[in-house]
């Protein structure tokens, strides 16, 4: 019953206090902006309390995902929808209500119930015993790959990282085909979107110092995944998000002309087919579907190196996808879908 | 020994600065102010804390640790491009919706006014924040 | 290929959406092609592997990229999901080419993408049922959602509203779904079925109050995403509102396949004992089916909109299978996955039919049934047939479905559940008679065909035969004898398919 | 008392995140306002996130990046590691969680331009005419 100091309780209460205080608040507000601000800081908090979990992989997913992308994408709809929201109005609430009572019902049973849960961080619950010590034993064995979260994420499991790639794939066509360059006619819509020239210095350098870095480093992040916190998804996210910011600091057209609007949807399709592309040639190879190993003769190495290549390139596949995704997201969302201007 | 102390009195006076920010942010009057408030002490704080703890690291010097230090260094110079910038844009994105700064006289509803500000217009700026 | 047919039917549609949106705008017809291409291969491979896993009468497992499986990826095609395999790629592929006319109606612009989406859905589908893994079936539900979003959205102005509730109560289901993989995880440790089923085995797992608070959380997910009764609301809007293609591929399959996702969690993951005897609360939830069947069928006898009527006995035939998967034996089990099939084919059949008659018409309430015997032969011919189903009728594998439904009530002493399927079987018939009559019987100068017909109206009582195109009447007859088909066999199929999977222990 | 202690901090974790959870959804039922709505989602999504990524926490253990000894072999110790499964779960969900929210934005913005509103009983009130 002794309590390893290394975990520090109290710092870990605080930031989930104060996560709780942000969703509340999140909530509550009545501004539209600010809440999708408060929910950005939410998401920080949350990557915070992730870091000091040690999962600094999700952590700097959610990092990028979360804290900025999705804080961007939030205000680029803000920008054409009411500032402000209405006060609830009073009368047939009889069903939320009743729905109210049974969640907190629920919510008392669950709590009541943590008793039975393992206890939190405890190296001998089922979860740390069952299957992950094998995980951590053999990946470097079999994959050459330190990062043990890589070597799931993409060898063992790879097949649901495809489909991960599918999903933000799909989000982008759904996106594409609800929004862009559709009529306007029914347009009922507040249109508070300022006019930018994109003529500001200051903005201007900053963005020719920062971008060049962003994607050296979103390159960085991508092949590195193997040995440090990154991978497909983060680099992607990063390099995707240097053409978010070339937008702010520019215009949408100025990011346009940079990253077109048929090379954004080659991307997104590109790098999903990468990804199963390699699935399929290993099935071609005589192996099963995405097993890497099958790669070793063509390349010329160990079937272990074979692997690690492997993940590289599913995750150069992954990076490609996400990093159109979100420039696409971005392009269409900021700028209800006609691609004018925005933001 | 000096190290330490250099340590110590860097990040304190980051946290310090960190305060000053804080309360700046909740206490002055009106946009400008607040935002003023939040570019300059930010930067300065984040820069004193993050020196301070490259100094904390290099007291054992060695490949790794001067690897690290040189990341959070890199970290440091990008805030201090960054974050001014950001502050920067917010202000002139302001300025152009013509949000209404505080003087002496407008004492009384000088939140009031700075709230039916918020109303005129969307700050793309905002973002940068 | 043979080995790899099981992963070969689901990438498959998933490399068909990648080349619709890398080659760009191309031909109406190339797309189509293309489309029908896909689904046509995922069917024979599915084809492909029900005839296998019948030979051979075991499951087929496929491992991903060779791992073992508690630390890969497995995909399980046992008895019963081939045979939903063979069912989601056939109606898909039935509806790919259906969609011809229908598809460019409803979407003037970005039909490759409208495509793309299509075979993305077949391919989340597909996922879903092979695989044998929870975390990766939340993933494939995701897709299949997602892709869903995009398609419902593609209808006219209200859609959207109706699409935006799904998509909440869509991904409230998801996430206790995966909130429930989560509590099975922290208690066990596995995210295979197998390997869960096999540690949830242990009594002390058994009688843990977090086990069943997972079950519950998984079993709640999947009943929003399949409309179960209180939880239905969502549905009847965001599908009366779809394009006519949208709904014929959407109807029939995802409300199906939460279905068998409930069986599989119920039976592959948990036990028949752990269900029955611990969880115990089967005769709740066959009342709620009772209530879904019953008040599902009413509330469709007062919709004036055909589609929205359709949708309302989609919630009462999800009454029907969740009772019958709930009543905890072999009969009601055997009614319950046979009801898939049936209701799967059945659903696609009507809402094809009244899709077609939308599309000659014009009008999309009950005055487009005026005279349809007169002017559309053929298509009123298999909504009878389809109608006929429904309401049970002896050659139609309806009428089987819901004979091994009611024996295993009977045998479980579940009267209100007798009663309701009665009932419900009762107020179907009043529904199709009411329909078939105008059908048969109506007007042909009723004013509001004269609005919808394609030509000015000449006042005369003249019959001018008006079919639908052939790509429409050709999947609309095969669907048709299907229903007939899958009745004249059931025998075989309860034989060399359900027995096989019924679990042990019922 | 120390038996209180110890209870506490061993599940305070999950309180929040079952806490977090139901705010969420409380923000999803209650609020008419559907870009509140959607706010409501991310958080009951985020507090699935965390409870799963706290399954993967053990106490005295470090990031899942193996660790090399000065001979680089590699230490394979499986309690020096955080369990790696519920990361790799949590970084499949967080993208779908990002994909589904750029979805709901795309239907919000669509939904503003055809009713003119994203009050929920504006909305059904528009529709009923």
């Amino acid at each position: 019953m002794t309590w390893d100091a290394s975990l520090l309780w109290q710092f870990d209460i605080l930031v989930l206090l104060m996560m709780v205080i942000c969703a509340v608040t999140a909530l509550a507000l009545e501004g539209l902006l600010s809440s999708a601000i408060v929910t950005g800081v939410y998401s920080f908090l949350i990557c915070l309390m992730w870091t000091h979990m040690m999962a600094v992989d999700v952590a700097f997913t959610e990092a990028a995902v979360g804290a900025a992308i999705s804080t961007v994408i939030f205000l680029g709809t803000a920008q054409y929808i009411s500032r402000w929201i209405k006060k609830d109005r009073p009368g047939e609430q009889g069903i939320k209500q009743l729905t109210i009572v049974i969640a907190v019902i629920c919510a008392v049973m669950m709590l009541n119930a943590t008793r039975d849960l393992p206890d939190w961080a405890d190296p001998a619950s089922p979860a740390s015993k069952h299957l992950s010590p094998e995980y951590i034993e053999q990946a470097y064995h079999e994959t050459a790959t330190p990062n043990v979260v890589t070597a799931v994420l993409a060898d063992y499991r790879s097949y649901d990282t495809m489909f991960e790639a599918v999903v933000v794939f799909a989000a982008a066509l759904v996106v594409m085909v609800l929004l862009r360059r559709t009529s306007h006619k029914h347009r009922k819509v507040l249109h508070l979107r300022p006019k930018r020239e994109g003529r500001d210095t200051v903005l201007r350098g900053a963005a020719q110092s920062i971008i060049p870095v962003m994607q050296i480093f979103a390159l960085y992040v991508l092949c590195h995944g193997h040995y440090s916190p990154g991978g497909g998804f983060q680099g992607g996210v990063i390099f995707g998000a240097s053409f978010i910011l070339l937008a702010l600091c520019y215009n949408l057209k100025f990011s346009m002309n940079r990253f077109r609007e048929h090379a954004v949807l080659w991307c997104c399709a590109g790098g999903v087919l990468l990804y199963a592309g390699i699935g399929a040639a290993c099935l071609g190879l005589g192996w099963n579907f995405l097993g890497y190993a099958a790669l070793a003769d063509l390349l010329g190495v160990s079937e272990k190196m074979a692997r690690s290549h492997g993940i590289l390139a599913v995750e150069v596949g992954v990076g490609i996808t996400v990093m159109a995704v979100m420039v696409s997201l971005y392009y269409d969302l900021a700028s209800g879908g006609d691609l004018e201007d925005g933001l | 020994m000096i190290l330490d102390i250099l340590v110590i009195l860097a990040m304190l006076t980051g946290l310090l600065f960190f305060v000053a920010t804080t309360v700046g942010i909740i206490r002055f009057p009106d946009f400008y102010s607040r935002v003023h408030a939040a570019g300059k002490g930010d930067t300065l704080s984040t820069t004193l804390f993050l020196g301070g703890a490259i100094l904390f690291l290099l007291r054992d010097f060695g490949t790794d640790t001067l690897l690290t230090a040189g990341k959070l260094l890199l970290i440091v110079f990008y805030i201090f491009i960054a974050s001014p910038t950001a502050t920067h844009a917010i202000i002139d994105a302001g300025y152009e919706f013509r949000v209404p700064y505080w003087t002496r006289s407008k004492k009384d509803n000088s939140t009031k006014g700075d709230e039916e500000s918020m109303d005129n217009g969307f700050y793309p700026e905002d973002l940068k924040g | 290929m043979m080995d790899h047919a099981p992963i070969l039917m689901i990438v498959v549609p998933v490399f068909a959406s990648l080349a619709l949106t890398l080659i760009g705008p191309m031909g109406h017809r190339a797309a189509y092609g293309l489309l029908i291409l896909s689904v046509a291969g995922s069917l024979a491979a599915a084809m492909a592997t029900l005839v296998q896993v019948v030979w051979t009468g075991q499951a087929v497992h496929y491992r991903m990229g060779d791992w073992v499986p508690p630390m890969g990826i497995e995909l399980v095609i046992d008895h019963l999901s081939a045979g939903v395999l063979v069912m989601i790629s056939g109606c898909a592929l039935l509806t790919a080419i259906y969609s011809m006319h229908t598809a460019r109606q409803d979407n003037p612009d970005r039909l490759n993408h409208y495509y793309a989406l299509f075979a993305l859905l077949v391919a989340g589908l597909m996922g879903m049922t092979a695989t044998g893994d929870v975390f990766n079936l939340y993933v494939l539900l995701e897709i299949s959602a997602l892709s869903s979003y995009g398609l419902l959205a593609r209808g006219k102005g209200r859609a959207y509203y109706a699409t935006f509730r799904y998509l909440m109560m869509g991904t409230i289901g998801a996430s206790f779904y995966l909130l429930g993989v989560g509590y099975l995880y922290i208690m066990t440790g596995s995210l295979n079925m197998a390997d869960l089923a096999e540690i949830l085995k242990r009594p002390e797992l058994g009688a843990s109050v977090n086990v069943r608070i997972g079950f519950t959380l998984i079993i709640l997910g999947v009943w929003i995403k399949m409309a179960l009764f209180p939880l239905h609301a969502w549905m009847p809007n965001a599908y009366s509102r779809a394009g006519t293609t949208t709904a014929c591929l959407i109807a029939p399959l995802m409300t199906k396949v939460s279905v068998y996702v409930m069986l599989r969690i119920m039976f592959t993951v948990f036990s028949v004992d752990y269900v029955f005897q611990q969880i115990a609360w089967s005769r709740l939830v066959i009342y709620l089916a009772s209530a879904a069947a019953v008040l599902g069928m009413i509330t469709a006898l007062s919709q004036r909109d055909l589609r929205k009527m359709l949708t309302y006995i989609i919630v009462a035939e999800i009454g029907y299978l969740t009772g019958g998967a709930w009543l905890a034996n072999t009969a009601g089990y055997t009614g319950a996955v046979y009801h898939i099939l049936a209701d799967g084919l059945m659903t696609l059949c009507l809402f094809m039919a009244v899709g077609a008659i939308i599309y000659r018409t014009g009008v999309s309430t009950s005055a487009a049934m005026e005279g349809i015997f007169q002017r559309m032969p053929v298509t009123a011919g298999v909504f009878l047939i389809a109608a006929a189903s429904v309401v049970g009728i002896p050659p139609t594998c309806g009428f089987f479905s819901k004979w091994y439904l009611l024996q295993g009530a009977v045998q479980a002493g579940e009267w209100v559940f007798v009663a309701a399927l009665i009932i419900a079987g009762l107020v179907a018939a009043t529904l199709f008679f009411r329909l078939l009559e105008r059908a048969f019987f109506g007007r042909l100068d009723d004013p509001v065909m004269a609005t919808g017909s394609e030509e000015p109206h000449t006042g005369a009582r003249t019959i001018r035969l008006n079919e639908a195109p052939l790509t429409m009447l050709l999947p609309l007859v095969f669907t048709g004898a299907a229903l007939l088909g899958l009745g004249i066999y059931t025998n075989e199929v309860v034989r060399y398919l359900i027995r096989w999977s019924v679990p042990a222990g019922m | 008392m120390d038996d209180l202690f110890y209870f506490i901090i061993s599940k305070y974790n999950y309180w929040a995140a079952i806490v977090l959870l139901f705010i969420g959804l409380f923000g999803i039922i209650v609020r008419n306002n559907l870009m509140k709505k959607i706010i409501g989602m991310v958080i009951f999504q985020t507090a699935i996130l965390l409870f799963i990524v706290s399954i993967g926490v053990k106490r005295g253990a470090t990031v899942p990046i193996l660790k090399f000894s000065l001979d680089k072999q590699p230490l394979l110790d499986a309690t020096a590691y955080a369990n790696p499964l519920p990361h790799v779960l949590i970084l499949t969900a967080i993208v779908v969680g990002v994909a589904v929210l750029g979805v709901a934005l795309a239907l919000l913005q669509k939904i503003q331009r055809v009713h003119g509103t994203i009050e929920e009983d504006e909305i059904l009130e528009d529709m009923r005419k």
